[in-house]
């Protein structure tokens, strides 16, 4: 894999193509569990090693499905790697496997990682699809934190609360207060508030990306 | 008494008539020079007959129609062919276009005319070709063909003959004044109009603020055909539209993309009426017209009759013109009217007014604002549509919701845009966005066209190889087959003839 | 019995609509609401497959897996009918109308990797609902999204048309109005 | 591992999704065969919106090919004659983003005709030849005549003409095509006509 | 001299934006003044801050697109917004209650759409739910009515919105709260033992229910809107609580008279819902758009979590509004009978 | 019969796969299953842990369970819920009931109180609510320690009718703007210690599992 293509694909992943700001895909858990810090790493994670198992055995047997049970199989490949992940999860972080409840077993239906195995891993060589999944996973969880935080300070007035769930006893006082206010604006970390922030969210990128362009042409 | 029926929307501005002074009748002064356009009509432009330098009488046919839909153009007085050149010409677009400049002798020198002698005899065929060869166009406003108007064709059987005499723009008093002036000929070029159109009903409709038309009018059809009706109806805008003065008068509706004929009726303004009764009567051409020349820029406002082709500027100078700045002269009235870019632009068959306002009179538009949807223009659409979406659908150039929601019904009367308080140029949009859709239909028959002579062409290209091939198949074929035929073979006998020769060197010594 | 199921409906398509108040099937919802047409289209073929993909979903868990005592392959062979259901579907679309096919041939697979569809078999599961009820649910939610969608698309296009400033055109614009809604859509709570 | 592949619950869940996944193996590959579907009337849609003008521009000999290529997934930014209008009809129709011009297929024009100087033409028929859409009438020898209304104005009659006396002029000229323009947002309604000679004249 | 080139209609009416959004400020006069007379100066505090807050913020957003703010000032609705917004906030509500509430209404609620004409939701709307369920604690905090409590004087209300003190003390429950909360009461019993209630329905809510309506009435007057989307609001108010009034047992949702002249009933009906920006387009629509509304205010009221409705009503109809549009057209001229 | 041919391909790849990935799930399974019931285990006992911390008692909660009856007037429970016995040695030191307040603001609020054979309060949960955000859900430990007010309390501290928030005369506080939630929520907590002096044979001596 030459490094124009890695570079490509990172630049791809975390900015350009972004899932979760410019494919709008996966919008699902981007906008439900990111009422919390805590709970949009726990599903940043998760989906990233989903979207990285599925990229990989997909371009694995890519040459081995036809057309007409490609979706099952890719699909089947995606679920039990959900199925794994849950059945890890619940092992090992109980709580935090209840607070996600069913967006965990709903990676299935992640529309980046199908998307992803239907149009990139199912046409490009092992490493090529295994690095695109990761950096497709890292912009996807990247943004979706990015959400949880901006959405709990703006709702609770801190962030990084009740990390134990996911690091442990150790994380119990992580909890970072930025400002404390008697009355702090709900509206965040309720239902609409997913929406308009990542409203925002899309907002600033698309400003950045036009001023960068500004600049470009400045030059 | 005929019920009146109320048409929805409608607005009440101010009226300004009397500026005017409806029923008086001026003359003006013969122009230097006249600039007749080929196109002041609906259709296809008229076709010069003329040439440069020639003389030609008053009543003298210039220009022969070009098609059906199209008029021919007379000389309104005697005079010498100057010209046949682009001309500013009274146009929203400010364009040019063709026009007969024509210098007048001054000695206003007629064609012999020969009228129709007893309409009553004469078959309806005849009397539309008269009026076909007069030149006339509709003066209410389309200048459409009067001509193809009047035959609607067998399938549609037309009942009643409507006279527009509505007149529902403000500042505009010509009709009223032909009203008042030429009653009886209103009358019975209505009988003649009656009698072509084979119609059983003749019906004047006035709006109520004409009391003295309506007196003159109603006094002369009792004179001369007391079977004639004389509507009156209260004064709003648009009441003269056809479609609305139909559905005053009737309670019926024109059906959408249809026309009056389809429900028994032909609606036509009185000036047309006239205009027949003259080509009819009198075999005279469509030469002159009222105009009214209003505005408070003017000294000496008035309706006067005047040549067609004489240059906006010199009836306006007639009447006293003190130019403000930015002063803005409008052909036709305050709400439909455009302005004239050029005043050296002629007027033509449909200039009805022209006005010459100043800034305190009609202020000029502010920048628009963004719509807010207060629905008044849905309220003031006398057409029923809804304004503001159709506006918004125009911004989004969405052809295929403006004709779901029926912009082609818009008879751009304005009524919306004079309400909105957004200030918005609602009907500029709608005139643009109509000119798109024709534009974008038209490239699609053409594409149509260009795709089917595409695809026959490939076609004939293929069938002409095929020909060819099996030509020179054939050809091959008729060789060998000869070959047989002819017992010997041609070679093997060349072979023997030379062998043969040899041997005859050889023996000899 | 007549009314939990009314109570369930309502529930499903306003109260906790799936898209608005659960997040449940937002990528078509964002996707494919730029025109009335294409989300009507859309809504037919997702309320088609939700419904059936719930029911079958539901038999396949009380049928198959729960006596084999095998719950923790759900996921796995729930997402394997609703593909199912989704191909088929798609097949015989392409073969009986393709204009149809070809507005929403980009989504019927889509559907597959629609939430809403794998989470309506959760759900049932989650609440236990019987069959009956798994129906109507699999339906209530398919309404509540065809809903919100058609709604939204015809507001969309009345976006498309905004002067919006341009940092917001597009994707963000079309976040924030759906979070207005949402934030409307909260009046509904405690109806049920 | 061995231990728990002998394991009962998971032969259970073996043959449990086996049987799945056979049965619906079966159940798509018949559909598979049952609603097979054969050629893509979608190109006929989008034949329909290209201009025709048959200029090959996009690179396809014609506009059906091009169409064609459009229904396997080709962009629908190549058509010059078609320009906006077009690309926008085709994004509808297809329900994809419309996409700028692509510039290295040409910029839109103007629409044009062609137009023969008759005095010049020499009568090589080899225009004839070109015209995609039989525009051109004449026959060896004679002088050559454009039929206006059928010329897309593709000028691929130009090159094959031996003394160029072939010219492309506007098609859209006159007041018969002019229409009002959509009105700018928030500017002037109105633009000043520079000061007109009436006046002068008068003055 | 120089000629212009514009379109027709060169005469244009009396009727500009600015004007009807001034006749709308005038008329919220009315309803203003009583409801200082029963509940104090706070509502005046609230409509000053918000004001200039609105204005602020208006000209922020507009100077930040490069766009002509004077301009965008002139037209005057986002006072109506602001006003609007501040009449439904509750009096002597914290300062930073009103600021966040009007910012987030121009800008969130107008702004981000583009502005005046643009805003497919009703941007005072906007900025009161988003303050309902941001701090439903403020929100539901309602000052006591004359007759109640003495009402406070200027300096008391400058100290409450300035230097917020507890809440509960400026509090009591609205009668729509009660009504909420009321279990065992018959209804009738409960305007006779609740000292909230007068004979009609909320102790001074009646009157100012009765002050907006006469504000409505002169703008329905003043044609500033048509008479649909109000009527069919109220029309329905009053037929549901009719058929859910059942004589007034303690479930009943209330009288008719009550629920048409208690809470923001009038004031929605004749302001809010008649936003002309937000609402459908048609007379048709409009109808419809009011209808829904009312039946949709009754239902939240009486099953709902929120004591007052009609702000979500509002929303959600907004939300519908495109699409009511496009089954609502009038019929064409000349397209009688034939479908469109 | 060529479809045939296609239904068979199609139908053993497929199996194919549903067989390699079964396996994968399966053998995760069952290895994390042990550590799974263990953790459900726990996260179950955890609550009931709080109330009544492992040092007073040494029986396992979770497994020493009776069941209580739908709709009995005190506890209003919609369906039949699990109360726990909590021991030492034999003697049951206290109980955990199940109650549900029906007239929260929105919906029914749950609790866990558990009553000590004393007929003090060890502790009250609220188990789940849909009260209003920032306002009526102060109840719920995670928001506020508001709950914690109940420890040791009785029925005869306060006397039964200062069982109430403060503004309508009683001993608890409200939350500013909200004062049924917390009513409510006091109410149910001295209904459920009624029941418990009333069943108090059957709780704290005989050990009947269906009440
Ligand atoms: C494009 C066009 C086509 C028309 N075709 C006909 C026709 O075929 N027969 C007819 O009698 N009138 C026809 N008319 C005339 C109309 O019926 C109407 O009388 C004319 O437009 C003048 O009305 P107006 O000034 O209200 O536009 C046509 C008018 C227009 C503008
Ligand atoms: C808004 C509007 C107003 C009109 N007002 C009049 C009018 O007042 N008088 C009139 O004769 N024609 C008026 N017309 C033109 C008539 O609709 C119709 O074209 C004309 O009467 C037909 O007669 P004609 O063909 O002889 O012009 C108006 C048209 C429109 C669209
Ligand atoms: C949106 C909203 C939500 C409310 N939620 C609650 C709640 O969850 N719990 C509660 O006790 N009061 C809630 N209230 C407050 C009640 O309406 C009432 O004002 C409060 O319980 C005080 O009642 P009181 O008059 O008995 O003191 C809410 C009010 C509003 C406006
Ligand atoms: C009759 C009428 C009612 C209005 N009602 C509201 C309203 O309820 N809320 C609001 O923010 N603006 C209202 N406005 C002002 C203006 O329409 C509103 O700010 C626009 O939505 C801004 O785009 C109203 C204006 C009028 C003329
Ligand atoms: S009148 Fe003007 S502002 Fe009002 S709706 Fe119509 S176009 Fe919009
Ligand atoms: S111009 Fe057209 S839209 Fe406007 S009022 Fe007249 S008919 Fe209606
Ligand atoms: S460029 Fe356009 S017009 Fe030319 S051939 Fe291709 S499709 Fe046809
Ligand atoms: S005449 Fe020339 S330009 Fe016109 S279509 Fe034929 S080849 Fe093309
Ligand atoms: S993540 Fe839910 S539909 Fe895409």
């Amino acid at each position: 894999m030459s490094n124009t293509t890695l570079r490509q694909l990172t630049v791809n992943g975390l900015w350009k193509n972004n899932p979760a700001l410019v494919q709008l895909l996966g919008l699902c858990p981007l906008l439900a569990v990111t009422a919390s810090t805590v709970n949009a790493l726990g599903l940043a994670a998760a989906t990233l090693f989903v979207l990285v198992v599925s990229n990989t055995a997909v371009s694995l047997i890519r040459t081995v499905v036809s057309d007409t049970i490609r979706l099952p199989v890719f699909v089947m490949i995606i679920a039990a790697a959900v199925t794994a992940t849950e059945l890890l999860m619940q092992a090992y972080s109980y709580e935090l496997y209840q607070i996600l409840g069913i967006f965990l077993p709903l990676i299935t239906t992640n529309c980046i990682i199908l998307g992803r195995a239907d149009a990139f891993a199912r046409k490009n060589p092992l490493p090529a699809a295994c690095y695109d999944g990761f950096i497709m996973g890292v912009g996807f969880g990247g943004v979706l934190v990015l959400l949880g935080m901006i959405r709990e300070l703006l709702g609770t007035g801190a962030i990084f609360a009740d990390m134990h769930l996911l690091f442990g006893p150790s994380a119990q006082h992580w909890r970072w207060e930025i400002f404390s206010v008697e009355y702090p604006f709900l509206v965040a970390i309720l239902p609409p508030g997913a929406f308009l922030v990542t409203g925002c969210l899309i907002a600033l990128k698309n400003s950045v990306d036009s001023s960068l362009e500004r600049r470009l042409r400045a030059h | 008494m005929r019920v009146i029926h109320d048409i929805h929307g409608g607005i009440h501005p101010p009226e300004r008539k009397e500026l005017s002074r409806p029923g008086v009748l001026d003359q003006v002064a013969l122009p230097p020079l006249l600039v007749l356009p080929l196109r002041q009509h609906l259709g296809a432009p008229a076709q010069p007959i003329v040439s440069l330098g020639d003389r030609v009488l008053a009543g003298e046919k210039l220009a022969e129609p070009q098609g059906l839909v199209s008029v021919p153009i007379h000389a309104p007085t005697s005079g010498t062919v100057r010209a046949i050149e682009l001309r500013p010409i009274a146009h929203a677009s400010g364009l040019e276009d063709l026009c007969i400049v024509l210098e007048p002798d001054g000695e206003d020198r007629w064609v012999t005319l020969s009228g129709a002698g007893d309409w009553r005899q004469c078959d309806p065929a005849d009397l539309l070709d008269l009026v076909r060869d007069a030149g006339i166009a509709g003066m209410g406003g389309a200048g459409f063909p009067t001509a193809v108007k009047l035959n609607p064709g067998p399938s549609r059987q037309i009942e009643t003959l409507l006279i527009n005499g509505t007149e529902c723009e403000p500042y505009i008093s010509a009709d009223d004044t032909l009203m008042q002036c030429r009653a009886d000929a209103l009358i019975e070029g209505a009988q003649i109009l009656a009698h072509i159109v084979g119609a059983s009903h003749i019906l004047i409709g006035i709006e109520d603020n004409k009391p003295a038309a309506i007196a003159r009018v109603t006094d002369a059809a009792s004179r001369i055909d007391p079977a004639i009706e004389i509507a009156s109806f209260p004064t709003k805008y648009p009441s003269g539209g056809e479609k609305q003065i139909i559905e005053i008068l009737t309670g019926q509706q024109v059906p959408s993309g249809g026309i009056p004929a389809d429900i028994g009726l032909v609606c036509v303004n009185p000036g047309t009426v006239v205009a027949v009764r003259e080509a009819i009567i009198e075999g005279k051409p469509l030469t002159h017209r009222i105009v009214t020349l209003t505005g408070e820029a003017l000294a000496r406002p008035g309706n006067v009759i005047a040549c067609l082709g004489t240059p906006i500027h010199f009836l306006l100078e007639q009447a006293g013109i003190a130019t403000g700045p930015q002063q803005r002269i409008i052909h036709g009235g305050p709400m439909m009217g455009f302005a004239v870019s050029d005043l050296n632009a002629p007027i033509t068959k449909i200039t009805n007014c022209l006005l010459a306002p100043t800034q305190t009179e009609l202020p000029l538009p502010e920048p628009a604002k963004p719509c807010i949807r207060c629905g008044h223009c849905a309220e003031a659409c006398p057409a029923s549509l809804l304004p503001q979406q159709l506006y918004w659908y125009a911004r989004a150039k969405d052809q295929e919701q403006l004709t779901e929601h029926r912009l082609f019904d818009c008879i751009e009367c304005g009524a919306c845009a004079y309400v909105c308080p957004s200030q918005i140029p609602l009907v500029q949009y709608y005139r643009a966005a109509k000119g798109q859709i024709r534009d974008s239909e038209q490239e699609r028959r053409r594409s149509d066209n260009s795709r089917d002579r595409f695809e026959a062409r490939q076609a004939r290209l293929e069938t002409e190889l095929a020909a060819r091939e099996a030509k020179r198949a054939a050809r091959k074929a008729a060789a060998t087959d000869r070959a047989n035929a002819g017992g010997e073979d041609p070679i093997q006998a060349a072979i023997d003839r030379a062998k043969a020769r040899k041997a005859d060197q050889e023996t000899s010594p | 019995m007549v009314g939990d199921i009314a109570l369930l409906l309502v529930g499903a398509v306003l109260v906790n609509n799936f898209v608005l108040v659960q997040f449940l099937g937002l990528c078509p919802f964002m996707g494919v609401s730029n025109k009335l047409e294409t989300a009507m289209g859309m809504s037919v073929a997702t309320t088609f497959v939700l419904t059936l993909a719930s029911v079958c979903s539901y038999l396949t868990y009380n049928y198959l897996l729960l006596p084999l005592d095998l719950a923790y392959l759900r996921t796995i062979s729930f997402i394997l009918v609703i593909a199912v259901v989704v191909q088929f579907t798609e097949m015989v679309v392409r073969k009986t109308s393709p204009l149809l096919h070809r507005v929403l041939g980009v989504f019927l697979p889509l559907i597959t990797t629609n939430c809403a569809v794998l989470g309506v078999a959760l759900l049932n599961i989650n609440q236990a609902h019987n069959f009956i009820e798994s129906l109507f649910y699999g339906l209530g939610a398919a309404l509540g999204f065809s809903l919100v969608l058609i709604l939204f698309a015809a507001m969309r296009e009345r976006l498309a048309v905004a002067d919006v400033p341009e940092p917001f055109q597009g994707a963000a614009i079309g976040m924030i109005t759906a979070g207005l809604a949402s934030l409307a859509f909260m009046g509904f709570a405690g109806l049920i | 591992m061995l231990s728990l592949l002998t394991d009962h619950s998971l032969l259970m869940a073996l043959a449990a999704l086996l049987s799945l996944g056979a049965i619906f193996g079966g159940l798509l590959g018949f559909a598979a065969v049952r609603f097979k579907v054969e050629g893509n009337p979608i190109s006929e849609q989008i034949n329909a919106l290209l201009p025709q003008t048959q200029c090959g521009q996009c690179g396809y000999p014609g506009c059906r090919p091009y169409s064609e290529a459009i229904a396997e997934g080709d962009a629908i930014n190549k058509c010059p004659p078609g320009g906006e209008e077009t690309i926008q009809a085709l994004a509808d129709l297809l329900d994809v983003e419309p996409q700028p011009l692509d510039a290295e297929h040409g910029v839109e024009k103007e629409p044009v005709v062609a137009w023969i100087r008759e005095d010049e033409c020499i009568g090589c028929t080899k225009c004839i030849q070109a015209c995609p859409v039989d525009a051109i009438l004449g026959a060896a020898k004679v002088m050559h005549t454009v039929i206006a209304d059928e010329c897309t104005g593709c000028d691929l009659c130009l090159d094959p003409c031996p003394v160029d006396c072939i010219d492309l002029i506007p098609r859209k000229q006159g007041i018969g095509f002019w229409h009002w323009p959509l009105p700018g947002d928030g500017a002037a309604r109105f633009d000043i006509i520079a000061s007109d000679n009436a006046t002068r004249d008068a003055a | 001299m120089s000629l212009l080139r514009l379109t027709s209609p060169h005469a244009t009416g009396q009727k500009q934006v600015s004007l009807v959004m001034q006749d709308v400020l005038l008329a919220t006069l009315p309803g203003i003044a009583v409801m200082t007379w029963f509940f104090g100066p706070g509502t005046l505090v609230n409509l000053v801050l918000g004001g200039i807050v609105a204005i602020a913020s208006e000209y922020l957003a507009t100077a930040l697109r490069g766009r002509n703010p004077s301009a965008a000032l002139r037209d005057l609705s986002v006072l109506v917004t602001s006003t609007l917004l501040c009449i439904a906030l509750p009096p002597y509500a914290p300062w930073w209650l009103i600021v966040i509430g009007v910012v987030t209404a121009v800008l969130l609620g107008k702004q981000v759409f583009g502005g005046l004409g643009y805003n497919p939701f009703n941007p005072a709307m906007v900025g009161y739910v988003v303050l309902l369920i941001s701090f439903p604690v403020q929100m539901s905090s309602w000052a006591p009515p004359r007759g109640l409590e003495a009402t406070p004087t200027l300096i008391e209300t400058l100290s409450h919105v300035f230097a917020p003190a507890t809440i509960d003390a400026m509090t009591a429950a609205t009668p729509l709260d009660l009504l909420r909360q009321n279990t065992g009461l018959l209804f009738n019993d409960l305007l006779a033992t609740r000292p909230e209630f007068s004979a009609w329905g909320g102790l001074g809510w009646f009157e100012v229910n009765f002050a907006f309506l006469s504000g409505g009435v002169w703008l329905l007057y003043r044609r500033i809107f048509t008479w649909h989307a109000p009527l069919g609001m109220l029309a329905l108010l009053a037929v549901c609580s009719l058929i859910g009034y059942d004589g007034g047992s303690s479930q009943s949702g209330g009288s008719p008279i009550f629920h048409l002249f208690s809470g923001a009933t009038m004031f929605a009906a004749f302001f809010i819902i008649t936003d002309p920006v937000s609402s459908a387009v048609s007379n048709k629509g409009r109808l419809l758009f009011g209808a829904l509304i009312g039946i949709l205010v009754y239902l939240i009221r009486v099953l709902g979590n929120y004591p007052d409705a009609v702000a979500f009503a509002v929303l959600i109809l907004n939300f519908c509004a495109p699409f009511i549009d496009h089954y609502t057209q009038p019929v064409v001229y000349g397209t009688r009978g034939k479908d469109r | 019969m060529k479809w045939l041919a296609s239904i068979g391909l199609s139908g053993t790849v497929l199996a194919l796969f549903a067989a390699i990935t079964s396996i994968i799930i399966g053998w995760t399974y069952l290895s994390t299953k042990a550590q799974i019931e263990l953790q459900v285990r726990r996260a179950e006992a955890r609550q009931l842990l709080e109330i009544f911390p492992p040092d007073t008692h040494d029986n396992d909660l979770v497994e020493d369970t009776f069941e209580i009856k739908a709709d009995t007037p005190l506890l209003a429970l919609r369906q039949a819920a699990r109360g726990y016995r909590v021991r030492l040695g034999t003697e049951v030191v206290g109980v955990i009931l199940p109650t549900t307040a029906r007239d929260g603001y929105s919906g029914d609020i749950r609790a866990l109180v558990g009553i000590r054979s004393d007929g003090s309060v060890a502790g009250v949960r609220v188990v789940a609510h849909k009260e209003t955000p920032g306002l009526g859900d102060k109840v719920d430990l995670r928001k506020s320690d508001w709950v914690l007010g109940f420890t040791d309390r009785r029925l005869t501290d306060p006397l039964p009718n200062r069982w109430t928030v403060k503004k309508h005369g009683g001993d608890f506080d409200q939350f500013t703007g909200a004062t049924v939630t917390p009513r409510a929520v006091v109410v149910a907590t001295r209904r459920a210690l009624e029941y418990a002096e009333l069943h108090a044979s059957n709780l704290f001596e005989t050990g009947a599992d269906v009440l």
